[in-house]
């Protein structure tokens, strides 16, 4: 039931908004709505129960192993969300002045200086507000090098068929024409291809390391001395830093620019969609053009650096200092984790990857890339089952929420036909890790024995399959009242 | 371990299984001279939760108990305690964007309810489920109309400078990549306002009119007249809207005859703190024949298996992920906590209370004016209706009364000496429901012992008497 | 599965505790614990994990219409919560000093101001930890101030048949005799019993009134004065106030001492058993036998009375000062109120049980007393139902679960057989209450139609119907580890 | 209407099938005479969440920022922020007593979890599911050893004075209307420790023994001579204890020769904030032979019609709502909220968490008494072995040094000064693992400059120079 079928005309949640009508106002008619809102009319437990109720039908993190490649999710300390709410954090208008801003002021440089040792760059700035911003960011600082140097032949970027869709989603918006480069079948990138791909046109590659097909990238020091021989600038789709934190660093193999999702590897949360954070670090030739705003400290003062301050900046990319809140919440999980800690992160979601994929190769599941080592997550094909017994990917996916797990990544990355990309990250237990390998054998059993079965599934949700098709063709995307 | 639950005969087992003899074997794809494992010198080591509590005490600590005037896009407005204990549940909390739809109808009908209230807000067709923030989310809007204006190839588009200027710098930031031109157009000096009584009578082809209501002064713009100008040069039309102030003020879906097309700002006042600027959400609206352009998520209502009503993403084919580089946007994660929090914001304060909400916040700007207006060295701005935040001139040199006023812990409002130098010492004031009678006396009285101050230090001749 | 079923030796969640091994000790050897002990060793994740899934096998207000007589599950606005747990509230250490305690004392002080008013009482001590603990001050402070007379022939306490079962446990508690008086027809107390049974040896009354039965004491005054001229006091058993909030005062009607339950009237949280508040209000023969502590002001000034300024005390009956954080919420709550929402409270918890009452007798229930106006609850019995069809009140109320609701109380008060008592309170919606009353009316179908059915229920919750005996007999009431 | 989600027509429909014209009509059986409809003049009308949240954030704030060394009872600890953040979800604080086991059973799986921590941290065979707090759980102790030792029909209870003063002040207001006498057992003044060797050589007849350990003065008492001796004397033995020492100390299941009878304390420590003294909770554990007699609720594990393991409350024939007015005690709502933040909590830290944070308390408490051997005038009492706390004898009188560091926001200890004269000026003081080395420098310069400046106040001659 939808929360305005539960609203009644002319209830009011008194206490939640001024309890008497404001005497003045000065508006002028002409400029005022007519028609009320639709907006529900229900007591404060009327909404309370109904968002609590609405809450109980999600699978996350807090209730749930949730292996979904691509998308590290693990733990989310509660502290981090505790104390990034502490009211002086929250009450903090954007515009403060830096006297009144110490506080914030010198997480946000602690924060800065920690990632720009994470990732082996020169500098790093917090705005971006997600993954695909911080993406925008980059290839923005790429095209803005370029003008720089008046080289305005450089049209391409290149982009791993393996590659995030935000990836190539992100060259078009900086205006490149994107160029795919294959990937060879151990999953590493088609050296022969990219050096044929190279040329004055290229602006640069974006690449993920370890890649979103789950393996490293093995040649990546070749793969960045060809595309920097050409003129072409290095970009670093960190989303997937996971794996790597404290042992190898993207500056390191010779990136120039890179970006974090921190609502990933900094364990800060996806809130059912968001909000991210994208911080973005660089090589030194990059730095001036790093978006602002950064932080800056001088004899134990932090100050803003704004526009004024970086002349060659690609500027803003939000209104103020972006996700702020959520830099707060990495910052803290930073600090908790400290530099050992950091190191432990990327064993332990190194160790569960290839522990599961060990598993569940003998237990006669087919990998996409079975002789290569696992990053943090792994890519495991369906297509036998698909072919043989006619069960797919995604009904897999479905029974396995009927077991109580989350499903992995399906269908993506795109090259890998029938796939499941499986991350379990760092903080899942042995048990649970085992628990879900007895659950793809079983559902493999079922798929043999009693295929529509699985192709029935989920059962034991709030919902069954839904129709996409639907959805799509009918489209119903609000509410309306009915008419009176 | 921090966050890790392996125990050492765990491990033991987990590498007897692989078949490896340490964790560090797993990492043998790394070239040697790649790995960096003793690379994080500059990183502390870790903390207890103890000690990174105090030290985010004293941090909040150090930036609380300010008394805030500053609106200019981020307003302090009461959340009813309800939002932020209910939007931080675990499930809420912890999960990944509704992929799999069936595990994540919590999410996805809330989200369903979030597009029926903004497309009511609004006055439009339909919503989108979250763009960043007010800033980007116009950039998006500027793409998009580019893209769906079927009557003009025009890349120009009309940016008035009565938009806020850090989102005209955001907007500009991302669309000049894709050789799109943001032309601004300039405001009445009395009313501060666009004119439409002053607009170009030969604009030549441009593909949208950006539409503050109400703009960066606070001002209530002609939003009739632009939209039925803009509309009659086959220009789309962009409404830049503050969501608290459509409980009271004429929707886009409702601006001239036929309205605007795409309706987009920041959902901060919905039930997000300050919280130096975000994380909000950005919000999109638009006509229904342009969903197909419109940037980011969008959920459905349909039917499961059994034909019971259920929710799901729809009409991907526009995103990142199925159309790569042909989407309507790059943008993937979303800002979907704080749509949550807007969503059970709205639901508490329900239409009435939005609509109170609106009136007080406006109100107490009325008043502060009032009380500013005795203020001697203090000039009001602009004669044209406003809402809710207004321009004010000041004598004296605002960095120095804001910096003043800062020692006392007082925000007095945000200087526009650098956006808006024509305009002299000017500052930005707002005051929000959340200011009482006792705050804004607060303020003036602070305000008058730095004017006579600073007159005095600005005397050649020091007076003799202090 | 148990916490300790996830628990594996050694696991230890460091960032919960002090990183490092503290390094003194000066604990001799001998006063040393030998054998760690049971606490769980599972990840910070595995306890969110485990804690979350398991509240959400709970039926709360925040989820359910939960109508359970004489408990008044109303909603209990998050305010509250979020407001009393402030850190300057949650930080108070108990000994801090007046100074340091200002807020604090200004809201007790404020809170036994307001519960004067509601109760009419002389005054009132906000320390007794629940309704029950009211109860033993309350009794207590009769027995003081017969002590303090000499009169200490009174050695029996009257009691209602009707009344709740911790009145004739307190009454024993403070050594009194329980003598029963029984109830007529109409639910009022049988005034010529009530004559039969005073005497030199009452030491007081402890009425409820509205009673349990879910009706008005009409005679409240006759009684009082019967009391009285015997020399005993009256008590008032105030746990539900919620009924005559502003409407009618215990101290109008002629009680001596009061009680009140604060976690039902005043919308604190039960927290699925407590804590609760039971504050007791006195009249002024009372007054000087009041628990300490007490909160005065003078000046402007807020400060404690202790033992020493109070020697006629009952004493302290807490360590400190009761549930200081409850008083709190109910505080808070009070202030949300306002004087004019407290009658609302009563008039809308009363239209809400009328009109629910008047709803099942016109669907065929049967009420315990149908000639009287319901207060704030009401009693239906299912005697027919249990003869006709052999499915009695339990049956009915765990197939309420199955519909979604909480079952009311069942088989309380003792004397009406079969019985069902409803409190639907005042924050429950129309649709709400409409809707149980339909699934009343179905289970009454099903009762005539499929009798088995109902009596197997509940089948929807996370267990079907428990075995109590077993449970009794067979006691298992700790997790043992397997023998090693 | 605050809380209440009636419309006009929703009255007016349920007025009608009431059959009445009015509310007001509802209350007709009320006696006229008694009904006091403008009757609450004295309360304040009804402010907004907004005005509330002002007004009780105000007054939070005048209370905050203080540094605390005060135990006494009431320990400051640091609680994971998962503890409340769980604790406070509406399923866990918003259920009544499970009474409906089939829809509780998170509650009551995690009231059997805590019965079994408890256990096992006591050493004892079973525990109760909470009980009001540690002074009152000790009354409980009191009535049940009373009722239950077969061997003796005394009503005499032997009471160390190192007990919490209020702990013995709430059990005597308690079980003195019972007949039952608590009588003092004096402490050796060396050692503020009750000497086994002094023990009285003919006790009488008597019921039980209290031991506390650590005791009041954080001294640790001999309690397996104190045990034994007890049970020679056919007395039961009452162990009050803090359950944070238990990680390190000898549980009371195996003091002396054959462990305490019963064991009770305050839970305090285990994840409830200070808040002042309350909500805590009592808890309370005993040998199975006596869990009959155990007052308070109780969760057994069972199954269900199927066979499936669930939980549900069990010998209720104890409870007042059974057995009336033969019932073990009338305790009905008890700490239920306290135990769910307490049961997360020891999940949270642990086996290793919980001695982790009871050995660094106890460090950090010797660390300060270092601290405080080198002011002048401040002398540690008592020689015995402790445990985080200590008793710390002045020159000055206490109060004003007290006073003193109250206005520079520092909570220097508790006076013992009313509840043991004997001592002279002397103070209890505790520092938890919440404590930094900057805060007991902060303490210990506070407390030297106070002593300087009340020194030479008092000094008969005033200095010529300050
Ligand atoms: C490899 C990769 N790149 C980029 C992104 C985009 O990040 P975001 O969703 O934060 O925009 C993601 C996450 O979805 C990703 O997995
Ligand atoms: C009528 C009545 N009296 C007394 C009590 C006891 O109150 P408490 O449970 O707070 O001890 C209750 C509540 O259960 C009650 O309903």
């Amino acid at each position: 039931m939808l929360i305005f079928e539960k609203s009644k005309k002319n209830r009011v949640n008194a206490p939640q908004a001024p309890l008497s009508e404001a005497t003045r106002s000065g508006i002028p008619e002409q400029f005022r709505r007519k028609q009320r809102t639709n907006l529900p009319e229900v007591s404060e437990m009327q909404a309370v129960r109904h968002y609590t109720q609405l809450s109980q039908k999600n699978f996350s993190i807090d209730t749930h192993f949730y292996p979904l490649g691509s998308c590290t999710m693990k733990y989310n300390p509660r502290a981090s969300n505790t104390l990034s709410m502490l009211p002086g954090f929250l009450g903090r208008h954007p515009e403060s002045p830096d006297n009144l801003s110490q506080g914030f002021l010198a997480c946000m440089y602690d924060l800065q200086e920690i990632l720009k040792e994470v990732t082996g760059m020169k500098a790093v700035s917090l705005g971006p507000m997600a993954g695909a911003q911080g993406e925008f960011a980059g290839v923005a600082m790429i095209r803005a090098y370029h003008d720089a140097r008046n080289d305005d032949a450089r049209t391409e970027i290149l982009v791993p068929d393996a590659a995030h869709g935000t990836n190539p989603a992100t060259a078009t918006m900086c205006n490149y024409k994107v160029k795919e480069i294959p990937t060879n079948s151990d999953g590493d990138v088609d050296i022969e291809a990219l050096k044929a791909a190279v040329g004055p046109q290229t602006a640069g590659i974006m690449l993920t390391n370890p890649s979103t097909l789950g393996v490293f990238e093995r040649r990546i020091k070749e793969i960045a001395n060809i595309v920097h021989k050409a003129g072409g600038l290095l970009y670093y789709d960190g989303a997937n830093l996971n794996a790597i934190l404290g042992k190898v660093k993207p500056g390191d193999m010779g990136f120039d620019v890179i970006h974090m999702n921190l609502h990933k590897t900094f364990s800060t949360p996806h809130g059912g969609g968001g909000p991210g954070a994208g911080p973005v670090g660089v090589s030194e030739r990059l730095e001036p053009f790093l978006p602002v705003p950064l932080v800056a400290k001088k004899d134990d003062e932090y100050y803003w650096l704004k526009e004024k301050d970086r002349p060659q900046s690609i500027g803003r990319l939000s209104t103020f200092m972006g996700n702020a809140g959520v830099l707060l919440r990495a910052y803290i999980y930073a600090r908790l984790l400290g530099k050992e800690g950091m190191h432990r992160v990327a064993e332990f979601a190194t160790l569960n990857a290839n522990y599961m994929m060990a598993e569940l190769k003998k237990a006669g599941f087919d990998m996409a890339y079975p002789n290569r080592l696992a990053t943090h997550e792994f890519i495991l094909t369906l297509k036998k089952q698909a072919k043989d017994l006619g069960v797919n990917t995604m009904d897999f996916a479905k029974r396995l929420l009927d077991y109580g797990f989350h499903a992995p990544t399906t269908y993506f990355p795109l090259l890998v036909p029938e796939c499941l990309l499986i991350e379990p990250t760092e903080t899942e237990a042995l048990e649970d890790i085992d628990a879900f390998i007895e659950a793809m054998k079983a559902i493999q059993k079922e798929a043999e024995t009693d295929a529509e079965k699985v192709k029935g599934a989920p059962y034991t949700l709030p919902v069954r399959k839904l129709d996409d098709v639907k959805a799509a063709k009918e489209l119903d995307l609000s509410w309306k009242p009915a008419a009176q | 371990m921090p966050f890790i639950p392996h125990t050492d005969e765990d491990i033991q087992k987990m590498l007897g299984a692989i078949g490896v003899n340490s964790i560090d074997e797993l990492f043998a794809e790394i070239p040697n001279e790649l790995r960096s494992d003793d690379g994080l010198g500059n990183v502390a080591e870790g903390m207890s939760e103890m000690e990174v509590s105090r030290l985010m005490k004293e941090r909040a600590e150090a930036d609380a108990r300010t008394l805030c005037f500053a609106g200019a896009g981020a307003y302090e407005h009461h959340i009813p305690a309800a939002v932020w204990e209910l939007t931080t549940r675990g499930e809420f909390y912890s999960a990944y964007t509704p992929y799999q739809a069936e595990a994540s109808q919590g999410t996805l009908q809330l989200l369903y309810e979030y597009q029926t209230m903004m497309s009511s807000l609004t006055g439009m067709d339909v919503s989108n489920a979250s763009l960043y923030d007010g800033g980007s989310a116009l950039a998006e809007a500027v793409l998009m109309a580019v893209r769906a204006n079927r009557k003009s190839k025009s890349r120009r588009v009309l940016m008035p400078r009565t938009v806020h200027p850090n989102y005209r710098r955001v907007a500009n930031n991302i669309v000049k990549n894709q050789g799109i031109v943001l032309e601004e157009l300039d405001y009445d000096r009395e009313g501060g306002f666009i004119d439409p009584d002053n607009l170009p009578k030969d604009p030549g082809d441009f593909a949208a009119l950006i539409i503050p209501q109400p703009n960066f002064f606070g001002v209530l713009e002609e939003v009739d007249a632009l939209t039925n100008w803009a509309h009659e040069h086959k220009a789309l039309v962009i409404a830049v809207v503050n969501p608290t102030s459509l409980a009271i003020l004429t929707p886009p879906g409702e601006w001239g005859e036929t309205g605007a097309d795409i309706a987009c700002g920041d959902g901060q006042p919905l039930g997000a703190p300050l919280s130096s600027g975000g994380p909000y959400f950005g919000f999109m609206c638009c006509r229904d024949s342009f969903v197909r352009q419109m940037p980011g998520r969008i959920i459905g209502r349909t039917t499961d298996l059994d034909g019971k009503e259920g929710f799901a993403l729809t009409l991907q084919a526009r995103e990142q992920h199925i159309r790569r580089s042909k989407a309507t946007s790059n943008i993937c994660t979303n800002q979907g906590l704080l749509v949550t929090a807007a969503t059970i914001y709205m639901s508490l304060v329900g239409a009435q209370g939005l609509e109170r909400v609106a009136s007080a916040c406006h109100e107490n700007t009325l008043n502060l004016l009032d009380a500013l207006a005795d203020v001697s060295g203090s000039n009001k701005l602009f004669n044209r209706p406003l809402f809710h935040e207004a321009v004010i001139q000041l004598e004296l040199p605002v960095e120095d009364v804001m910096r003043a006023l800062s020692v006392q812990g007082i925000i007095g409002g945000v200087s526009l000496a650098d956006d808006y130098p024509e305009l002299g010492n000017a500052i930005l004031v707002c005051a929000t429901e959340t200011k009482t009678a006792a705050d804004i006396e607060t303020f003036i009285a602070a305000l008058q012992r730095i004017a006579k101050r600073l007159t005095a230090n600005a005397c050649p001749v020091q007076p003799k008497m202090a």
